[in-house]
C-alpha cells in the first residue's frame, strides 16, 4: 500500500507544506553525480502560513539559511520572461506558477532547455494558452524563469508530511515519473540524524541506483544527504 | 513536532510511580460490586477473590454492608487505607461522579469496564470523565474495556474468567474481542502469561504507559500489543525504542489497509492512519510486527520462551527431508540465515546419519532413524559454537515415537543449558495426532514446537531475530 | 515445446483406465506381506483389513500359506483373479524381480512403498524397475512412499494407520514428512478425505495422473497438492488447467526460494526451478498456490464445504468491533471486496442493532448482543441476493455463549440451504477455550470456523474466491 | 524474487537463444506510440545452432516473416562503417557486436545519434579502444550501424526461455534500465494467444505505462502484441 503519498509537486508546492497550509508534499531532488554540487531542480515562490506570498529571493535565502543548493532563476510576470532569461544567461527553463497547477508537466507549464531570450518568451506565451486550454479557470500569471540545470544522475523524491499521529515526517525514495511504479519509500520521523537520511538513502531501489545502477554513474550519496538534511530542517524551523 | 492530538504526557518517572500502584496494589476497590451473579460488578469481585489475590478488597456499593463476605462501603472514602485502583463497573452516567469520589480518595489509577463512551458516539462524558480524572490525578484504563489481569500479583481485576498461567508475556489490546482471544489462546495453549491489559478507548493510559511499566518489570519479559491506532505516535516511537532494547515488542496494528482503516475508523474513530508511515517507525523503534491476530499469540508464546541468540547461523537438523525443503524456504521467508556447513562439522554431522542422508544445511538424518541419532546430531549442534539456533524437523515413525522424540530434546537442552549453553531451539513435528502432545511437553521445556506446519516454529524464531537484530545484539547482518 | 525430461505420458483415456482400476480395485496384493508386528509388509495388510477395505486381499510370501488368516502365493501368478494393484514391501533390490511377476500378472499399477532407490543415490536401480514397469505397462507410484488412501473404497494401502474420516478432499504429497501431516491433520481436525497419496520419487505417476483421476471422480471436490518439482511441467498445466474449472486444485510448491530449492535438490535431487514462472503458469492454469503447508492443509478442509460464491459481495457481520477491523484487514489482504452496503440493506441492518452499532460494511453488532441479533442479522445477510458471502466475528459473552452462538448459526445456515440458498459463511470466533468446541460444531455444518483468528477463515474464502474467478464461474473482476 | 531473469541483452544474443545455444536471453521491444509502427531497438547477426553465423540480412528476413518490424541497418567491419551510415542517411547508432558482449551499454559498445558518416566512424573506432581497455581480451571486429528510432514511448522487455520443467517460455515485462527496480514480469507458455500476450501487456506496473502514465503518451497495444508474438511466433518456430 502506498497510500497517501501524493503525486509528485514542485518545490513551490511543498514550500506551502511546510508552512503548514497542507498536509500532503512532496518534491524532487535531484541529486548530483560525484563530486558535483548537489543542484535541486525547481525552485518557486513560498507562501506563509498567512496566505502572503514570499518571493522568489526570500524562499531561497531561507533554504540558502539550510545549506541547500537551488538553481538560479526569478519569478516575473508574462512580460519580463525574456528579460529574466537574457539575465541568466544560457539554457533556461520557464515554469508556469499558478495556485492550481499541482503538476506543471503534465499541465503543460513547463518548458526546459530554452536556448534564446526569445525562446524563454514565445514559450511562456504558449504556456498560458495550453494550460488555459486544459483549464479555462486557470491564467498564468506568474513565471519562474531558472538555470537549466544539466540532467540529473539520479532524482530521489523528498517529502514532508504532517501526520496527525506522528507529527512531521521526511519521505525520501526513487524519484521521477517512475516514482509509483517503483513505489519504495522510506518515512523518518522529524527532526532525523545524518545517519538515518544516508540510510534511507543507501537502501532498496535507491540505494541501488545511488551506487551507480548498471553502469550508470554514481550519485554523490554525501551531497545527497546534505540537500536532504537542508530541506528537513527548514521544515523543522518552520514546523510548529 | 507535535502529532495532531495532545495528549496528557507526564515524564516517564511519574509514570511510573502511578503505573507500579496500578500493578502490585496493597488495596482495589470496586465501584459497583454487587453479589448478584451475572453481573459485572459481581464478576470482578469473584475474579479477585478466586484470582487469590492477596491484597486488601474494598467493594464499594450504595446499599450493602458485605459482598461476598467482605466489608462493603457507601463510598470509596468511608474506606480508612489507602487504594492503589478502583475497578468501574457501574454504568456510565454515574461514573463522572464516582471518578469524584475515588479522586478526593487520591487513587492514582481507574479502571473503567463501562461502555457508553466515546464508542457509542458520546464523547462529551469521556472527555468530562477525563477532565474529573485528570483534576485529581488519577490515570485511566479504559473506558470500555474487559479490564486487566497481572499475573505475578494474582490480580484478576476483570470480569472475564480468572486466569493463572504464569509466564513472561504481557499482553495489551485495544479491542475487547481481541482481548477474549488472548484469554482463549493462553488458556488453551499454556502460554504463560504477567499481564493482560485491556486499553480500549484509550482516553487516557496507552501503548507507551504499558511500555514504561514494563520495560522495568522483572516479571515481563515480551510484550505484545494490538492497537488500531496510535493516539501519539511520538511517544510510543521514543518509547518504545528504548524499551525494545531490553525487551520485545510486539505489535498488531489493526487497520493496515484500506478496509480496516475505514472498519477502525466506524468502530472506535480511530484514525488508522497511512500505514506505510507506521511500518518504518515501527521498524526504526525495533518494534516486531505481527502480520495477524494468530501471529501476535505466538509470538508472544514462543519469543518469551527463546533465549537471545548469538549470532546468524541458523542450522535445520531434520528427519523428513520434504520438511527440511519446506523449512527452509521458512527460513528465506523469515530473513534467517541458513549457516554455511563448514567443512569439518559437515563431516562430524556425517558420521551420525546414514550415507545417502544429505549433509549440508539441512542436515538430513532420514525418516527412519532411531532416536540416537536425533540425539547425536542436536547435541553436536548445541555444542558447535559457530551454531547459533537450531530448527527441528521431526518426522512421526514407530522406530522414534512423538514423545520419545520429545524427551530426549527436552534432556538434550536441559543438559547443555545446565552447562550455560542456552541456544534457541525451535522444532516442526509431522506425524499422527501424538505429536500434538509432544509440541506441548517440548514447548512446556523451551523448545518452541508445532504439529502440522513447518511455517510457524521458523516464523517465531525469525522474530526473534527480528527483535535481537533492532535491538543491536547481534552486530550488522 | 517439450519440456527437458521425457516422460511415459498415456492419453489421457488410458491414465484414467488404470487410474480406475487402481482406486477402485476389485483385489490388491500385497508383496512382502509379513505375518511380524512392525514389519511393514504387516501393517499394510493390517490397515487393509482394519480399514475395512471390502475387496479381495492378495498376501503374497515366499514361504507362508496363510498371512493374517488370508491365503498367501508363493507367486503373484499362483493367484487365479485379476488384480489390479500391487503395494510392494520387500526391500528394493528385489523389487525389478517382483515387478517382472506383477507385470505378467497384468497388474496394472504398482504400490512402491521401499526406499533405496533414487533417493539414496540409486538412480539406476529405479531406472531399471521403470523398465520393467514399462515393459508390462504396469503404473508406479513412488517408490519411496507411505502408500495411499481412498476412502470411498475403505482403501488404506500404506503402512501408516488406518484412517476413517470420509470427506472430499483428495490430497497427494510429494514427501512422506508432509503425508503424515495430512494424516494427523485430518485426524485431529476431522477434515474430510476422498484420498491421500504418496508420489515420492515420483518414477512415473505424478500429479497429472492423478488430477486426471480426481476430476472424474464424484467423491473428490477438491485437490490439494505438495510438489517439491514437477517432472512435466507442461502436461500438469495443460490438465489442471482443464480440471480447475471443475474442482480447486491447490498446491504447495516447497523450494519456493532460494534456500528451498537447494535443500530440494539435496533431498530429492528436484530441480526446484524458477518460482517466477511456477507463479504465472499455476495462476494461469487457475491452480490456488497455498502460501504454507498449514494453508495448504486448511485450504483442503475449508474449500470441500464452502460452497461456490455467486458473486464477489462479500459481507461481515460482527460482535466485536475490533475482529471487524481485522476481518476488513484480511478481506483487504485475500482480494475479497466489501460490498458497498445499498441504503436499503442499510437501513434494514440497523433495525435489529443497537443505535451505536456500526452499519455499513462491516455490520458491528455490538459486543452484548443476545443470540437474536446474531440470528436476525445473519438471516437477512442469507436473504438478500445482493450479498454473496458472509464473514461473522462471534465474540464469547455470557449473553450469547459459543455453543449458543454455534448452534444459531447452523440452524440459519440450514434453513436457508433447505430454501436452495447456499452462500459461503465462515466464522472466527474469539473467546475463551469453548469457542474450539464450537468451531467444530460450525465446520461439520459447513461454517469454516476459526478460533483466535481473524485471518484463517478469510484466507480460505479468499482462496474458494480464487478458484472460482480463475474456473471463470464469477464473471469478470 | 526474481530469480533466474539474466540481465538484458540485445537482440544478437535473444536470437542465439532462440536458436538452442543458450537457456536465458531477453531483450528489449520498443514499443511505438499510438498509430506509429511498431519498431524495435537493435538487431544483430543471427547464430544458428550450428554455430555458423547467418548475416544481418537472413535474421531479419526471419523475423519479418514472423511480422515483426526491425530498425534497418547492415553489420559491417569497421573499414565499412561510415559507408553504412552514409548507405543508411540520417541519424544512426553504432553497436560493437561481439560474443562476449552481453551488456553493449554498460561495455562502451553502443553509440546513439551520430549525425554524420564521419561521426559514425569515429565512434565505431574509438569503441575498439573503449571495450579494449575495459577487457583487453575484446577485439571489435564488427559493428551493427542502424537508423536511430525516435525515442521509445515505452520499453519493453520481450524474453524468451528455456524451462527444464516448462519448455519454452515468453516472458514479458516493463523494459529499459529501471526494468530489475520495477521487476514485473509475466510469463507465458509457448505457443501463447494473443489474448494472453495482450493481457501481460496490460497488466500491472507494464499496463499503467501502456495506457499513458502521468501524462505521457499511451503504447500503442495492438502494435506491441503484435510485436511479441512475432518474436514468440519465430521462437515457436525455431524451437524443438
Ligand atoms: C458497567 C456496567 C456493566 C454496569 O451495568 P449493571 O451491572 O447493569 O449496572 P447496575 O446499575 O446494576 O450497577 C451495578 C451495581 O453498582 C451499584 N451502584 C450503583 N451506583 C453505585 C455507585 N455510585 N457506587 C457504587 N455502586 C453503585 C448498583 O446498585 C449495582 O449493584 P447491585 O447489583 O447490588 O444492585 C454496564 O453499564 C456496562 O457498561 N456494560 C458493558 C461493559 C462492557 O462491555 N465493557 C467493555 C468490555 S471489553
Ligand atoms: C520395503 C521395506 C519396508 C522392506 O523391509 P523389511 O520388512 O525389513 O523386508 P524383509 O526383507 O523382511 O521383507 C519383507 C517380507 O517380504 C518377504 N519377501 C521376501 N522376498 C519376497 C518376494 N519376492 N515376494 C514376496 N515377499 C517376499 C520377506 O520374507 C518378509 O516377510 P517375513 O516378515 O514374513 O519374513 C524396506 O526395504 C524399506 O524400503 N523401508 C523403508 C520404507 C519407507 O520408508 N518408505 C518411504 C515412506 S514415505
Ligand atoms: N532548472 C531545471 N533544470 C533542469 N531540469 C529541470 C529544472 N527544473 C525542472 N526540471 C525537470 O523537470 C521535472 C519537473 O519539475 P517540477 O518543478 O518538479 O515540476 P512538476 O510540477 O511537473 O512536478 C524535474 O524533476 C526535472 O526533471
Ligand atoms: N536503432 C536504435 N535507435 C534508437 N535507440 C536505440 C537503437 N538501438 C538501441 N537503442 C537504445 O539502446 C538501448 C540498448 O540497446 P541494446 O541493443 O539492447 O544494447 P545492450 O546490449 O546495451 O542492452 C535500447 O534499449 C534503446 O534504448
Ligand atoms: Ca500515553
Ligand atoms: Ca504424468
Ligand atoms: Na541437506
Amino acid at each position: 500500500m502506498r497510500a497517501g503519498l501524493a503525486p509528485l509537486q514542485g518545490l513551490h508546492d511543498a514550500m506551502r507544506a511546510i508552512n503548514g497550509a497542507a498536509v500532503h508534499a512532496e518534491w524532487r531532488a535531484s541529486l548530483a553525480s560525484r563530486g558535483r554540487p548537489a543542484p535541486l531542480a525547481g525552485v518557486g515562490p513560498l507562501e506563509e502560513r498567512t496566505g502572503r506570498f514570499r518571493d522568489e529571493a526570500q524562499g531561497k535565502a531561507a533554504l540558502a539559511a539550510h545549506g541547500l543548493r537551488t538553481p538560479e532563476g526569478r519569478v516575473v510576470g508574462l512580460s519580463e520572461v525574456a528579460a529574466a532569461a537574457r539575465g541568466l544567461g544560457g539554457l533556461v527553463v520557464v515554469k508556469g506558477l499558478h495556485e492550481k497547477l499541482a503538476h506543471k508537466t503534465e499541465a503543460g507549464a513547463m518548458a526546459l532547455g530554452l536556448e534564446t531570450a526569445q525562446a524563454a518568451q514565445d514559450a511562456a506565451r504558449r504556456m498560458v494558452g495550453t494550460v488555459a486550454t486544459r483549464d479555462p479557470s486557470i491564467r498564468l500569471e506568474r513565471f519562474l524563469v531558472e538555470r537549466m540545470l544539466p540532467h540529473p544522475v539520479l532524482e530521489t523524491l523528498v517529502g514532508i508530511q504532517r501526520d496527525p499521529q506522528f507529527g512531521l515526517t521526511l519521505t525520501i525514495g526513487v524519484g521521477g515519473v517512475l516514482v509509483e511504479l517503483i513505489g519504495e519509500v522510506t518515512t523518518l520521523l522529524l527532526p532525523a540524524g545524518r545517519d538515518d537520511i544516508v540510510a534511507a538513502l543507501t537502501r532498496g531501489a535507491l540505494g541501488r541506483l545511488m551506487q551507480g545502477y548498471r553502469g550508470r554513474p554514481a550519485g554523490d550519496l554525501e551531497a545527497a544527504a546534505s540537500a536532504v538534511e537542508a530541506i528537513a530542517g527548514y521544515a523543522v524551523a518552520q514546523g510548529d | 513536532f507535535e502529532a495532531h492530538t495532545q495528549r496528557y504526557r507526564p515524564n516517564q518517572d511519574e509514570i511510573l510511580k502511578a503505573m507500579n500502584r496500578i500493578f502490585h496494589p496493597k488495596a482495589v476497590a470496586v465501584i459497583g460490586a454487587s453479589n448478584e451473579t451475572g453481573k459485572i460488578g459481581n464478576s470482578v469481585m469473584k475474579n479477585l477473590i478466586n484470582g487469590g489475590y492477596k491484597g486488601q478488597i474494598v467493594p464499594v456499593h450504595p446499599k450493602a454492608d458485605e459482598i461476598m463476605g467482605i466489608k462493603a462501603y457507601k463510598s470509596i472514602k468511608d474506606y480508612q487505607g489507602e487504594v492503589d485502583v478502583a475497578v468501574f463497573a457501574v454504568p456510565a452516567h454515574l461514573c463522572v461522579a464516582a471518578m469524584d469520589e475515588v479522586g478526593q480518595k487520591g487513587v492514582p489509577g481507574a479502571v473503567m469496564i463501562p461502555s457508553g463512551f466515546a464508542e457509542t458516539d458520546n464523547q462529551p462524558l469521556q472527555d468530562e470523565l477525563l477532565a474529573m480524572a485528570r483534576k485529581h490525578n488519577v490515570r485511566i484504563m479504559g473506558p470500555n474495556i474487559y479490564g486487566f489481569y497481572y499475573t505475578p500479583e494474582n490480580l484478576c481485576a476483570t470480569f472475564c474468567t480468572a486466569f493463572d498461567v504464569k509466564g513472561k508475556a504481557a499482553l495489551s489490546s485495544q479491542s475487547g474481542g481481541v482481548g477474549m482471544s488472548i484469554i482463549g489462546f493462553a488458556r488453551s495453549t499454556k502460554m504463560g502469561v504477567s499481564a493482560i491489559v485491556g486499553l480500549g478507548n484509550k482516553s487516557d493510559l496507552d501503548e507507551d504507559d504499558l511500555l514504561t511499566f514494563f520495560e522495568q518489570d522483572p516479571n515481563t519479559q515480551a510484550i505484545a500489543m494490538h492497537c488500531e491506532d496510535l493516539k501519539d505516535g511520538r511517544s510510543f516511537a521514543e518509547v518504545a525504542s528504548r524499551v525494545s532494547k531490553k525487551k520485545p515488542v510486539i505489535m498488531l496494528k489493526a487497520g493496515r489497509t484500506a478496509y480496516g482503516a475505514r472498519a477502525a475508523a466506524s468502530h472506535t474513530g480511530a484514525l488508522a492512519g497511512n500505514d506505510k508511515i507506521y511500518d518504518d517507525v515501527l521498524k526504526a523503534a525495533g518494534v516486531i510486527r505481527a502480520p495477524s491476530l494468530r501471529s501476535m499469540l505466538e509470538f508472544a508464546r514462543g519469543l518469551q520462551v527463546l533465549p537471545t541468540p548469538k549470532g546468524e547461523n541458523v542450522v535445520i537438523i531434520t528427519g523428513a527431508g520434504g520438511s527440511g525443503v519446506l523449512l527452509s524456504d521458512a527460513c528465506f521467508d523469515n530473513g534467517l540465515t541458513l549457516m554455511k556447513m563448514p567443512e569439518d562439522l559437515d563431516a562430524a554431522f556425517r558420521k551420525f546419519i546414514p550415507p545417502f542422508g544429505a549433509a549440508g544445511n539441512p542436515v538430513d538424518i532420514t525418516g527412519g532413524e532411531p532416536p540416537k541419532t536425533y540425539q547425536n546430531t542436536i547435541r553436536l549442534g548445541l555444542e558447535d559454537d559457530r551454531i547459533h539456533s537450531l530448527i527441528l524437523g521431526y518426522w512421526h515413525t514407530i522406530v522414534t515415537p512423538p514423545m520419545v522424540f520429545a524427551q530426549l530434546v527436552g534432556e538434550v537442552v536441559e543438559e547443555f543449558r545446565a552447562k550455560g549453553i542456552d541456544k534457541p531451539v525451535v522444532a516442526s513435528l509431522v506425524g499422527d495426532v501424538q505429536v500434538e502432545e509432544a509440541c506441548q511437553y517440548l514447548y512446556d521445556r523451551g523448545v518452541v514446537a508445532y504439529p502440522y506446519t513447518t511455517e510457524t516454529p521458523v516464523e517465531v524464531l525469525g522474530a526473534k531475530y527480528k527483535w535481537a537484530r533492532a535491538a543491536g545484539l547481534l552486530g550488522k547482518k
